[in-house]
């Protein structure tokens, strides 16, 4: 299961709706909002999203990690909007039969959305500006 | 056609989706938005750009009609 | 910090305890009993350790992870007693600055936990019989 | 010298903590164990021990007033 949201990430509920009776490992992998960026201060980031094509990779991403592990139950959900210091950006809960693929279904899932998935964060940093992230550019 | 614009692509072009003369393929439209937005140029040349909502090479034909996107490099997560 | 206990071990509580400003990932682990191992079906376990010397190793285990990963905040959790399929029966929180770490670190405290920590489990099968679980014994 | 037996060797002895006469290893436990329980002996052999809480391999020297434990394989997680 895939999703975006504006509203504050339950990754509780995430973390039970992985729950298998077949399942005896759960990975959940929280990103939060870190207060510094090198010897930079964050005080909040903005996220934005190209949508339709973000749900759909999303999806892919899912898709893909079920090939490649025997998942039970993979959420991978990603917030948009204003967010503050310590807030969860992201959240990916995966259970599978045992741990190492469990970790791996997680680190895989997490490593992709954050290569492929059209999301743009903007830092606001304590000197009152402001600077989209574009790693590379 | 049109091209949506995100994160700091739309803020330096100023529009969160601009009309460009139709092209042929992404190839021609990296080098169009270029010379149309000299500014831009630097990110233009490390985006991407998505057809359809799937990632799009410099090669690949843009139909009629096409949804078309400009992708700066994402940093989600 | 490490804890053994007979109650249901409160994972929810133990994300958020690990969170902080200065860590931008989470990495949570839950061990849940798994319905089947093998061919065999099982219906509960029991969980027994060598306490003194199970919460010593588990200390070691957090000193040894905070040596290698620039770790924030770490609870190891074990629940002892009788434990029903889909109970949690061991948990591992960690934060660092990044996911890799996280997740290596993470990786690393319930490896190492399930390697070196005494405690046993014994299998309840669905054919009424019970057995202690000794790996290559 | 007491020994703190655990799972399933404490099942087959049936008794969570056992007198032995005093000896100089665990090595020479070790052995007075499996001849003492013979059917034991391949649990025991597989077994790690403890000595006041710390791992000890066979050349360990037991000294008095010890706390000694055998640990059969463990399985927690």
């Amino acid at each position: 299961m895939i999703r975006l949201t504006r509203d504050a990430i339950d990754y509780h509920a995430m973390t039970e709706e992985v729950r298998r009776r077949d399942c005896g490992a759960i990975v959940l992998f929280l990103g939060t909002v870190r207060d510094l960026t090198g010897e930079r201060i964050t005080v909040a980031l903005d996220y934005e999203a190209y949508p339709a094509m973000a749900e759909k990779k999303l999806a892919e991403i899912e898709a893909e990690t079920r090939t490649r592990w025997p998942v039970g139950a993979i959420i991978l959900e990603h917030r948009l909007g204003h967010l503050e210091v310590g807030d969860v950006s992201v959240a990916v809960a995966v259970s599978c039969p045992h741990r190492a693929q469990a970790f791996e279904a997680c680190r895989y899932a997490i490593d992709r959305l954050k290569e492929l998935v059209p999301i743009w964060k903007k830092e606001n940093w304590s000197d009152g500006t402001t600077e989209w992230v574009h790693p590379g550019a | 056609m049109k091209v949506l614009l995100f994160a700091r692509a739309r803020d330096l072009i100023g529009a969160d989706r601009i009309d460009v003369d139709a092209v042929a393929t992404i190839g021609e439209l990296r080098r169009r938005l270029m010379r149309q937005y000299p500014h831009v140029a630097g990110l233009l040349e490390k985006s991407a750009f998505a057809v359809n909502e799937e990632f799009a090479d410099d090669n690949v034909t843009i139909l009629d009609g096409a949804e078309v996107a400009l992708l700066p490099p994402v940093s989600g997560g």
